[in-house]
């Protein structure tokens, strides 16, 4: 008798190709808060030399005795590979707010019938920023 | 019919207080990666300038409501798209306690670490 | 089995107004549909609701308008009725929350409407009929009324005594659409029938695919008469490709039609000089036809329905589904260009034959809607009177059907006393039933008694669907129906000659005996819809057959019935109902009187103009 | 607006039927170009004309061996100008394979029968035009329901949730009817509703909503725009309004939505699906506040 046909997993995630605007939004977004709340998490751990640097420790940063805060941050800043992961934490956080700011829009009610052509601009904007600021993020770096 | 949702917590207040923890995130977000990016190279930051910044008692709060706004925000999010996908139940309960007790942990050492800065300990 | 008080086969808006009804007297009431009940056709009409509500505007007017409508083929009584019970069930439909469209006092809005003498077309929007199923069916959900959706009715279960006015019909037998099963319903009070129209007789139609007539041809095979089959309804404005419907809100809004030379030819050919386009549908659609064939058509086919001087705004107020109409079935921006219109089959006027209380002459089986003919319409429908009449009779039904008292009918049904019964037209086939496939419930010849009607009716449909799933070759219903729609079309028209129409009965009879070899392709019991369409062919088949007889035997022109040899209304001889009943597998003709006499007044036929 | 209709229909010979026969397509096409429209779908149509159409539509039966493993047959329908998906499914039927099944009925988008999952999208099989179309037009089921049978899906969890969300109107204090008295709306009222009240309940949004899809709870555009027409109907009392958000607000409710506006994007009545969702959700936070 009648039974009827489940087409499972394809259903969930074989139909990516024909995702909407509004759907891959939502995917980016998604991305790109939870890389913001991991990143606030090591950003905190990081700053947290600064509790060793008011206890007075140093650390040796360039051949020259610095605190162990200013040691921590610098010697950071100073690799290449940093230095590219804060032109990534910037797209995301700009892809983050600049879509963040969509979705309070959507939820105010402001602008829906563009809900689609205001995703395309937070991308394209988010592209413009990025590569905008590499100079900036990469000035200075310590080869 | 209705009544199947009954056993149901409303969620109207986490929603609207992730949206306002955005709006002023996205203040606050901006202003820090300018200041800390473009006015002050993020290479160039020392205990010095950092313990400087903080001691101005607006900034300083400005910061730890930073933190406090950021870790809701976060933490919340990541609840949600959790739940989103269906976590309920003991799961649920459990990831709840677990993300709540690492945002307060979050919020106390980065309020720890402010207050370091700050020299106010 | 299942077993309720009161079952209701259909849930369009008449079925769903009787099961509420049905429901708030107390009665267990299930509603049977081959569709899910918010699918049903009601959804697709436009226009609106006719109710005196207004002040200024009184019952009597509006049934005064419905006897001229009607062309005098309506009975008083029923026509009363219903323009007495519209305003208050209009109203309770907006107790239930109906969007009606507002005037700026927060009061409903009214249309004026052809044929009507006063704006009491209540509406909303464009799609009155799309919110009256809706808002119904959620009052349906609120009450709980059991729902069986997709359960296709085949049959009723009816005892087989000599004469239909002692029958007693006990329930319906059904197949789960779904699953295939096929069932038995035991009604313990009654069955109403509110199958809606038999639009798929004809190829060119405003009615949807499940439009078949399968409660016209379940009640005529039961024993019920059919009356006023003849009487069918050609919409002026239906889109040339699809047959979908541009409403009459449109003209009444102010629309004009023209003709390939630009000429307003309602009034300029003489149509119809006061009303022009607002004059009653037939006389528009045959003033359309007569352009298109005098050869001022367009591309021979069609005329035009302009609007566009209504300006952007009253239309997107009013009239906005038109427009997305226009241009998702024909291509068409009714804001920038004219809209191609022509007329298609649209409604039946005749049905089933009840009384007011839509009891047919066989105990217990009831029918509403456009599958019943209380005689509100007679010869041709008022724009905006059928809603009504669903709600009005289908709320009557429903109450009479779970037992409470409406008073004894004025009009009577069956075969009785006060029908005339001789016919000398003679027809170039016979008629009916052709070999076995075609005898039907009633008369089977075994004794009621011995084994429930229902258990038996029960299992000749189970024979049926395994007989038509056996064989596999034959013919199949789609040709079949085709032939069948064409010859519809061709030939019972808005124009009609006996010679045609005696063609027509011929290609009936052949797609009678072609029936006999049917077989279903789809081996499957899970969702057959080519199982559940052969079923529906059968029926249009018994269906086409009644209008084209009706057509046949009455010689006069009268509302939407129109013959080339008599082209007058002719009072002396057919101020009289016609009626078909399934006598034993062989369509039998009689007359019933029309009543003209009202509750004060007596409606005496004068000429219809507009 | 109504100085431009005459000229074009005047140029028309109507002595000659036959020499009008032929003209008048042309002529058609001529005008909507001198009127400025829709000239490119003029063209597309002439290259399609008389071609034949490419259908691959999905099959499944639980019951025909050969049809137990879903697979894609394909139909080869001939074109005609303003045939839509429906009507291309019906001839494939009708004419080459009647066990071909579908759900379909008024043929004119009010009865919601015959949503379908049409290159890649969720669409209305009758009120989509061929012609607007790439080829092979592929036609599936609605994804996320379970399939009956070839295109048919099982739709019992749509009508559950559309039910869930008390679908009908209440207020027990309405005028008397037998006083011919209504209750009064105003039109910005009605015009507030008008969107909402359109749905025909054909399911492509909830066929198309990722959350809806992992969610089974999740109540789903449908029902919550089901809702919105009766919670912002100012015939309904306060305390009706409140309770239908109280419903609307449960976790499985509006919160679910996130905004991924593939409803809105699918909905064949342009209903502003997640326009009423969002607005749901603010006026439930809104009475939310009003207790702090
Ligand atoms: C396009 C259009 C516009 C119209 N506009 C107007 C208007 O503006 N004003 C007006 O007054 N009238 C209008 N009408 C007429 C009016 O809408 C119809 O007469 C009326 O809706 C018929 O309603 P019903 O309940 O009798 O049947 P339907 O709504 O057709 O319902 C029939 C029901 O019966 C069920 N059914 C049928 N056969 C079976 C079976 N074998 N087993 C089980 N169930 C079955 C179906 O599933 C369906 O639920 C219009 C009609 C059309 C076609
Ligand atoms: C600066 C401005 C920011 C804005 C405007 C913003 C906006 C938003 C909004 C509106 C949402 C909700 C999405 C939804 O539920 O549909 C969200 C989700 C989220 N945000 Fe932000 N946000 C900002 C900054 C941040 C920061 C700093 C973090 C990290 C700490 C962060 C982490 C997250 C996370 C993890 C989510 C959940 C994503 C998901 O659904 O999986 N956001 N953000
Ligand atoms: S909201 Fe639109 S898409 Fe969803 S069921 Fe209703 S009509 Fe269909
Ligand atoms: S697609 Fe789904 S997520 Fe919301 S906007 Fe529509 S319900
Ligand atoms: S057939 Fe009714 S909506 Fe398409």
């Amino acid at each position: 008798m009648s039974q009827s046909y489940n087409r499972g997993l394809i259903e969930d995630f074989g139909r990516w190709k024909e995702f909407s605007a509004g759907m891959w939004a939502w995917i980016f977004h998604k991305f790109t808060g939870w890389m913001l709340i991991g990143y606030l998490f090591t950003h905190i751990a990081v700053l947290s030399s600064a509790i060793a640097a008011a206890n007075g420790e140093t650390m040796m940063l360039a051949g020259e005795q610095v605190n162990a805060y200013t040691g921590t941050i610098q010697g950071l800043e100073g690799l290449f590979i940093v230095r590219i992961l804060e032109v990534g934490l910037l797209a995301v956080a700009v892809f983050h707010i600049l879509n963040g700011i969509r979705l309070l829009m959507v939820d105010l009610g402001i602008g829906l019938t563009a809900q689609d052509k205001s995703f395309y601009a937070s991308l394209v904007l988010t592209g413009a920023i990025t590569v905008a600021s590499v100079p900036t993020f990469l000035s200075g770096v310590g080869l | 019919m209705a009544e199947r949702y009954s056993s149901f917590t409303p969620g109207g207040t986490a929603w609207f207080l992730q949206r306002v923890t955005a709006a002023f995130l996205i203040v606050v977000l901006a202003f820090h990666f300018f200041l800390l990016h473009f006015v002050n190279h993020a290479a160039e930051v020392t205990f010095m300038g950092t313990q400087q910044r903080m001691d101005h008692i607006g900034y300083f709060l400005t910061m730890v409501l930073f933190l406090v706004a950021g870790a809701f925000h976060g933490v919340n999010g990541v609840y949600n798209a959790l739940v989103n996908q269906g976590l309920s139940g003991t799961p649920k309960k459990v990831v709840l306690a677990v993300l709540s007790l690492a945002g307060l942990a979050l919020v106390a050492q980065g309020t720890y670490v402010a207050l370091v800065m700050a020299e106010m300990i | 089995m299942y077993e309720h008080d009161v079952i209701v086969v259909g849930a369009g808006g008449a079925g769903l107004r009787a099961a509420i009804a049905a429901n708030e007297a107390g009665a267990d009431t299930a509603i049977v549909s081959k569709l899910h009940p918010v699918r049903s056709h009601t959804g697709a009409a436009e226009g609106g609701i006719n109710a005196a509500l207004q002040e200024g505007d009184d019952w009597e007017l509006h049934a005064y308008d419905t006897m001229k409508g009607s062309d005098y083929l309506a009975d008083a009584p029923a026509v009363e009725t219903l323009a007495q019970d519209a305003p208050e069930d209009t109203i309770t439909l907006e107790h239930w929350g109906m969007p009606f469209s507002r005037e700026d006092d927060g009061r409903v809005s009214q249309r004026p409407f052809g044929g009507l003498s006063y704006p009491r077309t209540t509406y909303a929007g464009a799609e009155t009929g799309h919110h009256l199923l809706h808002t119904m069916y959620e009052q349906v959900v609120k009450r709980g009324i059991q729902v069986y959706d997709e359960w296709y009715v085949m049959n009723l279960a009816t005892t087989d005594e000599d004469d239909p006015n002692d029958r007693q019909c006990e329930g319906v037998v059904a197949y789960d659409v779904q699953s295939g099963t096929v069932e038995g319903f035991k009604a313990n009070q009654s069955v109403i029938l509110a199958t809606g129209g038999p639009g798929q007789a004809f190829d060119h139609t405003t009615n949807a695919v499940s439009c078949t007539g399968d409660g016209h041809a379940m009640a005529y095979r039961a024993g019920a008469p059919l009356e006023d089959m003849e009487f069918i309804q050609f919409h002026p404005t239906s889109l040339p490709s699809t047959g979908v419907l541009i409403s009459e809100g449109v003209r009444g809004e102010g629309g004009i039609l023209y003709n390939n030379e630009g000429e307003r030819f309602m009034f300029e050919h003489g149509y119809a000089n006061n009303s022009g386009e607002l004059a009653s549908r037939d006389v528009v659609a045959r003033a359309e036809l007569t352009e298109v064939n005098e050869g001022r058509g367009i591309e021979d086919e069609y005329v035009h329905l302009d609007m566009r001087h209504l300006g952007e705004e009253r239309i997107m107020d009013r009239l906005e589904n038109i427009l997305h109409l226009a241009e998702d079935f024909e291509g068409v921006d009714g804001l920038i260009e004219p809209m191609p219109v022509k007329p298609g089959q649209h409604y039946a006027m005749g049905g089933i034959e009840v009384d007011e209380n839509g009891q047919t002459c066989v105990n217990g089986l009831y029918a509403a809607g456009e599958c019943a003919c209380v005689s509100v319409h007679g010869g041709n429908r008022l724009g905006g009177n059928a809603l009504p009449e669903l709600i009005v009779f289908g709320k009557r039904a429903g109450r009479h059907a779970a037992g409470e008292d409406l008073g004894e009918p004025e009009i009577r049904t069956g075969y009785g006393d006060d029908v005339e019964d001789e016919d000398d037209t003679e027809l170039p086939v016979a008629p009916g039933a052709a070999g076995l496939d075609s005898s039907d419930a009633v008369a089977d010849g075994g004794v009621a008694a011995e084994t429930g009607t229902l258990e038996r009716a029960v299992e000749r449909e189970r024979e049926r669907v395994d007989r038509l799933m056996e064989r596999d070759e034959g013919v199949q219903h789609a040709e079949i129906r085709a032939k069948l729609q064409k010859a519809m079309t061709d030939y019972v028209n808005v124009f009609r000659t006996e010679d045609g129409i005696k063609k027509a009965l011929k290609i009936i009879r052949e797609c009678r005996e072609e029936y006999q070899n049917v077989y279903v392709d789809d081996p499957s019991r899970t969702f057959n819809t080519d199982l559940q369409h052969t079923i529906e062919t059968r029926n249009l088949i018994d269906v086409a057959e009644t209008i084209a007889l009706g057509a046949l035997v009455r010689n006069e022109f009268r509302g939407a019935h129109w013959r080339q040899e008599n082209q007058i209304r002719d009072d002396e001889n057919w101020l009289k109902h016609t009626l078909v009943s399934w006598d034993d597998g062989a369509p039998d003709i009689f007359y019933r009187p029309v009543i003209l006499e009202g509750q004060d007044k007596t409606y005496e036929p004068k000429v219809r103009s507009y | 607006m109504s100085t431009q209709q005459q000229e074009p229909e005047s140029q028309e010979s109507p002595q000659d039927p036959e020499m009008k026969g032929t003209e008048s397509p042309q002529q058609r096409r001529l005008r909507e170009k001198q009127e400025g429209m829709v000239e490119d779908q003029a063209e597309k149509e002439t290259e399609v004309e008389g071609e034949t159409v490419h259908l691959k539509v999905f099959r499944y039966d639980p019951e025909v061996a050969d049809k137990q493993e879903p697979r894609f047959d394909d139909f080869h329908v001939p074109f005609e100008k303003g045939m839509t998906v429906l009507d291309a499914v019906m001839y494939a039927r009708d004419e080459f394979d009647s066990s071909l099944t579908f759900r379909h009925s008024c043929r004119q988008a009010v009865c919601g029968s015959d949503a379908f999952f049409v290159n890649g999208k969720q669409r209305l099989g009758c009120k989509t035009q061929i012609s607007d179309l790439q080829q092979p037009v592929r036609i599936e089921p609605l994804p996320h329901q379970e399939v009956v049978k070839d295109l048919v899906v099982d739709m019992d969890h749509f009508y559950d949730q559309m039910h869930a969300v008390e679908p009908y109107f209440q207020n027990d204090d309405t005028p008397d009817s037998s006083d011919l008295e209504e209750q009064r709306q105003s039109r910005e009222n009605r015009e507030k509703v008008k969107m909402s009240t359109r749905c025909i309940w054909c399911g492509a949004c909830m066929s198309s909503c990722n959350i809806a899809a992992g969610d089974n709870e999740y109540l789903g555009p449908a029902a919550i725009n089901k809702a919105y027409k009766f919670a912002m109907d100012d015939r309904e009392p306060e305390d009706v309004k409140e309770h239908r958000l109280r419903i609307l607000e449960q976790e499985h409710g509006v919160w679910r939505c996130q905004t991924q506006f593939s409803c809105t994007d699918v909905c064949p009545k342009d209903i502003p699906l997640t326009e009423h969702i969002q607005e749901l959700k603010r006026e439930a936070v809104k009475k939310n506040l009003k207790f702090w």
